[in-house]
């Protein structure tokens, strides 16, 4: 399948800008719903189909860097980047059979996040987006039934969050176990 | 073009019932043909359906989580669970995905053979299709018993390549983990030649069956927009007459070098649903006998460090499993395990429209519908 | 719509009905206590370690370097270290234990081990009365001897020999060269 | 005591010796020893009058009761075979002991009643399915004159009783107080009541024919008297096989709308949705477990019987069969081969094509069953009831091509009004 080029795109709309591994556009999450109606409509793209919808979560991590600190001499920078979450969509367009347009969208801060929901333009994104919600805690305005898809309705925490924590309810077992906190 | 279908208008309208009690009835986790966990609250009009809601979870494992845990060799033997049916094909995307992420090449007798096990569980998924669709109808058993015994020829083949019937766990990164005896070949080209009398056979006992095609048709019409955007894929995108196989528009592996054709259907209901499955067996059955006739020599599997470290970045790879287009999203920040490893379930995706294909049909006609979708939860909740 | 279609289908279940008192292949139905089990030389359920020769102990080839403890998904196995009288670590496991009902018999130890010590079991009759004492496979349950190996896999135990002797040959050649460069550096002295 | 019981012995032999020697109609065995025991027990007072009756009852239920074990081990051996398998081959010889075992196990599983049914109507129901089971067998000429009640109103008395099944069926479905037993109940009744105007319209063209209800009248009617009578063995075979209704025009409409019907009435395979595993787990049965749920078992098994039994009385001629007058007796009426030898043949190949129907076809929708039994079933079976009223008064010459041109023009006029606009079998899948 013959991937999309995004240059058209980044001209339409300059502040949209490639990630790191130089596949996928980090977009903005205030207009992502303009992007995707123009991607749904413009002749060049017609990706009439979002095939997947994916959370990943980004913990705030401590980076040294090279910088010249003030007498001119290279000294490790200590610079903290916030955690982030992070949701990744791949559109496909099954009329001109063209590859997939990678988009990211990052939240900022990683308690009560909220993100536009893509559900009124794309019904695939009903339950992958309840998915999300269910297991990362993002919040998505303006779908039309959010509430867990897979955990049961009184589950508090998000267990796919890198700092979740599984309570420690194993089963007994009598023998030499390596569950730490087994009753063994 | 903008096909922008919001939830609420749907193509049958909700008649508000204030004066009559409606029967609601959870169609639970524990029913004789939800193929496994899965919950539906149904509200009767007397068999009338008027809402239906989905639950789902009861089947889920984290799978996701489990694999963040593990190196990306020791989750091989978890995608077996995803949709326990078809196991190897889950290897094939999940060693396709990897492949692309670490950028390991595969040789030629890998590839075909990898060929030749996608298309025999391609079989052996639909053969179950079709057999459990026609046991929801109501047939006791016996177009299942026939699927069943077929089927048991297949999975004794599985268990002499690979050592299990159902959870292969077969496929490594660059190739496959035994090679296959030349016996192996000539008893599955065996097996290829006499597949098409079962078909023959199926044809003949349903597809002219009235009560088959008057309790199928018409039923759980699916238009080919609603489908394009609800994500639908697979068969049961290619029964509403879209013309979209990732064996032909993606091509991976050596897919290219065998002409095939893709069957698609003109309606989208339950009846297109069911004979798509049963075209593409014989579309399966020629490419098994092009690989088979022209498989190489040659090793079959190509240099992996045992312990993989792929460098950092990110890869979607996804291939045309029975169910649709199973696909695997890795990001590696360069340590032995996944940094994220996200599974697109083709099953959960095409219950997407459930609800809307249900509404306004009958209850027997929900089973139907269910059963036409082909979801395994194992794949669903994960 | 009238009927042909269903006509049809009878013929089919009739076929099957008489053609099943004609040819008995037919029939798919394998009696199972009856022996007609189609266990094929693949197949596998749970491992079991291989020793060479007579004693158990002494003959096993496993090591314990807990490779496949590392790399097993369900974290199943469970290795000690096997310490002699005066404490010095001894190159062989002290407990063994393979947890039955969690493993699952997806054969990465057999590809990790670089020993070729663990190998799969295609024996299925497994069942017993409770869940911890019965599953709980400890090294005298696991241990079987080569032969055993050679009756249920042929093959692969006849392919691991070969490997075993490769290595040992290759190991006798080192032994070789070093002795004869010692040898040979040895007179300048 | 004593004497009464050697008394009793002695007469037997007596009895025996005089009869065993010019047995002229050996089928007569039976109703000789019945009647004989009659007037013994006619000396014998109250008892005597219990027993009389009881003799006429209890092997019915028993002989009947005996061919729904037989028929359980038959169906599975039969499905199996269709399906590829053995069939229960472990308990006795090719599995022979199967519903001896099954009935053990039912009878030892516990018996649980939901905590909110309605405990009167949960036990009621499956004593309430026994009575139109068992009391339609009494109707049934099974032989020469072995009827436990020949009336002359039979016919109209069993499809009275037959109705009482709808009653207990719902009755199950609302006592045992579960959502799925509830529309298991009212899809019976919706079921059963449709399905009987075409059984009753397709019996009265026999009783039209015939002039009289009474069974046994019905089947002595389907014999060719004068050929019977002749002495040519060949002739008589013919004459007992060729007069069934089956062999005209309106018999043989008549016995596949009566066998259709009875496929629904009794809720078996293509109308098993009373009861439809895969939709509502097992409709109004879903809540009965142990003995209860044998009780419905039995009940809808002997249902079958009683339904298959009346079939082949009114159109597969009773107990008649190829049987020829024995040489040495001069009776004209006698027979060599018992009549209730060719009763029981036919049920169960009539059991038979049941079960082979069971392991092939799969199940109606609701409104498909019942658009089946209105704008199907009924307009046929009126067609066939004028075309048979017009043939009784034609010439043979006349009527048969008139019957079978009318009859196959109104099969092929109500298949097309029936073709639902949904519905065009005819698809065609293009290949991209």
């Amino acid at each position: 399948m013959k991937p999309f080029d995004i240059q058209p795109l980044t001209q339409r709309f300059p502040f949209v800008h490639a990630d790191a591994f130089g596949n996928a556009l980090i977009v903005p999450a205030k207009n992502l719903v303009s992007i995707v109606e123009w991607i749904q409509a413009s002749r060049l793209y017609l990706c009439d189909t979002l095939s997947n919808v994916t959370g990943v979560d980004f913990l705030p991590k401590v980076i040294e860097e090279e910088g010249k600190d003030s007498e001119g001499n290279s000294v490790k920078i200590k610079k903290n980047i916030p955690g982030y979450i992070e949701v990744v969509y791949h559109f496909y367009s099954i009329e001109l059979k063209r590859g997939p347009l990678t988009i990211k969208v990052r939240s900022n801060g990683r308690d009560n996040v909220r993100l536009p929901s893509l559900m009124p333009h794309y019904r695939s994104a009903e339950f992958q987006e309840r998915e999300i919600f269910d297991l990362y805690g993002v919040y998505f305005e303006g779908h039309y039934d959010l509430r867990r898809l897979l955990m049961w309705e009184s589950f508090e925490d998000f267990p796919m969050r890198k700092d979740y924590v599984p309570p420690n309810d194993n089963e007994y077992e009598p023998i030499a176990s390596r569950h730490s906190g087994g009753d063994a | 073009m903008n096909t922008s279908t919001g939830y609420a208008p749907r193509n049958y309208k909700i008649v508000k019932h204030k004066d009559k009690t409606l029967l609601e009835v959870a169609m639970g986790p524990h029913h004789p043909s939800t193929h496994g966990v899965f919950r539906m609250d149904v509200k009767l009009d007397g068999e009338t359906i008027i809402d239906l809601i989905p639950y789902f979870g009861y089947l889920h494992r984290n799978h996701e989580k489990l694999a963040e845990d593990m190196t990306y060799f020791s989750t091989m033997p978890y995608t077996d669970r995803l949709d326990y049916l078809c196991s190897m094909t889950n290897n094939w995307a999940y060693a396709l995905t990897v492949e692309k992420l670490a950028n390991i090449s595969v040789p030629e007798r890998a590839e075909y053979i990898r060929v030749i096990i996608g298309e025999l569980t391609r079989l052996v998924n639909h053969m179950l299709l079709v057999g459990f669709y026609i046991n929801d109808l109501g047939a006791i058993g016996t177009p299942l018993l026939y699927a069943l015994r077929e089927r048991e020829k297949i999975l004794d083949l599985f268990e002499w390549a690979s050592g299990a019937r159902m959870m292969c766990n077969y496929l490594r990164f660059g190739g496959i983990r035994e090679d296959v005896s030349d016996e192996w070949l000539a008893s599955c080209n065996k097996l290829v030649d006499a597949f098409p009398y079962f078909l023959d056979e199926y044809d003949q006992l349903l597809t002219g069956n009235e009560i088959v095609i008057s309790r199928s048709q018409g039923v759980g019409v699916l238009s080919k927009e609603l489908a394009i955007n609800a994500g639908i894929t697979g068969p049961m995108l290619r029964a509403s007459g879209v013309n979209y196989d990732l064996r032909k528009t993606d091509s991976y592996s050596i897919y290219d070098r065998f002409n095939f054709r893709v069957p698609l259907g003109q309606f989208g209901d339950c009846y297109d649903r069911f004979m798509l499955r049963l075209l593409e067996m014989r579309e399966s059955i020629t490419i098994l006998k092009q690989a088979l006739r022209d498989i190489p020599k040659g090793e079959i599997q190509s240099k992996v460090p045992p312990v993989l470290k792929p460098k950092p970045g990110e890869a979607y790879g996804r291939i045309e499993s029975p169910k649709g287009e199973l696909g695997f999203y890795l990001v590696s920040d360069g340590s032995v395990n996944p940094y994220r490893y996200r599974v697109r379930p083709p099953s959960l995706i095409n219950l997407t429209l459930l609800r809307d294909l249900c509404i306004g049909h009958k209850l027997a006609d929900t089973i139907i519908i269910f059963g036409s979708i082909d979801i395994v939860l194992g794949e669903v909740d994960r | 719509m009238n009927g042909q279609g269903i006509l049809k289908g009878m013929l089919v279940t009739a076929k099957n009905f008489f053609g099943s008192y004609v040819s008995r292949e037919r029939l798919t139905t394998v009696s199972y206590p009856e022996g007609g089990n189609t266990i094929k030389e693949q197949s596998r359920n749970i491992p079991f370690l291989v020793f060479d020769g007579e004693d158990p102990v002494a003959g096993m080839r496993c090591t314990a370097c807990q490779k496949c403890e590392k790399a097993c998904p369900p974290q199943c196995i469970f290795i000690e270290k096997d310490k002699d009288e005066r404490g010095k670590a001894l190159q062989r496991p002290k407990v063994f234990d393979i947890d039955a009902s969690v493993c699952m018999g997806c054969q990465i130890c057999v590809e990790v081990c670089p020993f070729e010590s663990i190998w799969m079991d295609s024996n299925f009759e497994l069942s017993t009365f409770n869940r911890f004492e019965g599953l709980q496979f400890n090294r005298e349950k696991l241990l079987k001897s080569n032969t055993y190996f050679h009756k249920i896999h042929p093959q692969q135990a006849q392919a691991s020999d070969d490997r075993l002797a490769e290595k040992e040959r290759k190991r006798l050649e080192r032994e070789a060269a070093r002795r004869a460069e010692k040898s040979a550096s040895e007179p300048q002295v | 005591m004593q004497d009464t019981l050697n008394l009793f012995v002695m007469n037997i032999g007596q009895w025996l010796s005089a009869n065993l020697g010019t047995l002229n109609n050996p089928d007569q065995i039976i109703v000789e020893i019945a009647r004989w025991l009659r007037t013994e027990f006619g000396n014998w007072g109250v008892v005597g009058f219990i027993l009389a009756n009881l003799m006429a009852t209890v092997p019915l239920i028993a002989v009947f009761s005996g061919c729904f074990a037989l028929t359980t081990w038959l169906e599975r051996k039969g499905l199996g075979r269709i399906q590829n398998r053995y069939g229960p081959n472990r308990v006795g010889p090719y599995g022979l002991f199967q519903p001896m075992a099954d009935g053990i196990k039912m009878l030892l599983k516990e018996d649980i009643v939901p905590e909110r049914a309605d405990k009167i109507g949960h036990f009621l129901a499956p004593v309430i399915i026994m009575i139109p089971a068992m009391t339609g067998l009494v109707f049934l000429p099974i032989g020469r004159n072995i009827i436990a009640a020949s009336i002359d109103s039979a016919l109209l008395f069993f499809f009275a009783i037959g109705s009482i099944v709808s009653l207990s069926v719902f009755m199950a479905g609302w006592a045992s107080h579960n959502k799925f037993s509830l529309v298991g109940g009212m899809r019976a009744i919706a079921q059963l009541v449709s399905y009987e105007m075409p059984l009753i319209l397709s019996a009265v063209v026999v009783v039209m024919f015939v002039g009289s209800m009474n069974t046994s009248v019905i089947v002595e009617a389907q014999q060719i008297k004068s050929w019977v009578t002749s002495d040519a063995p060949a002739l008589q075979c013919l004459g007992q096989v060729l007069g069934w209704h089956v062999f005209q025009p309106w018999g043989l409409m008549g016995f596949l709308l009566l066998f259709v019907s009875a496929l629904a009435e009794a809720n078996r395979s293509p109308f098993d949705l009373p009861e439809a595993d895969s939709e509502i787990i097992a409709g109004h049965l879903t809540e009965y477990s142990g003995f209860k749920y044998a009780l419905f078992f039995l009940a809808e098994y002997v249902n079958t019987f009683a339904i298959i039994g009346i079939c082949t009385t009114l159109f597969l001629g009773g107990w008649n069969g190829p049987n020829i007058r024995p040489p040495w007796s001069d009776d004209p009426q006698a027979l060599l081969i018992p009549g209730f030898v060719w009763f029981f043949l036919k049920i169960f190949v009539l059991m038979g094509i049941m079960i082979w129907i069971r392991g092939t076809l799969p199940r109606l929708r609701i409104d498909q069953l019942m658009g089946f039994a209105w704008k199907f079933l009924l307009p046929l079976a009126i067609i066939n009831l004028l075309v048979a009223g017009c043939f009784y008064h034609m010439e043979w010459y006349f009527g048969w091509p008139f019957s079978i041109l009318i009859l196959c023009k109104s099969y092929a006029i109500v298949v097309r009004l029936n073709k639902s606009k949904l519905v065009n079998s005819n698809r065609t899948y293009t290949y991209a």
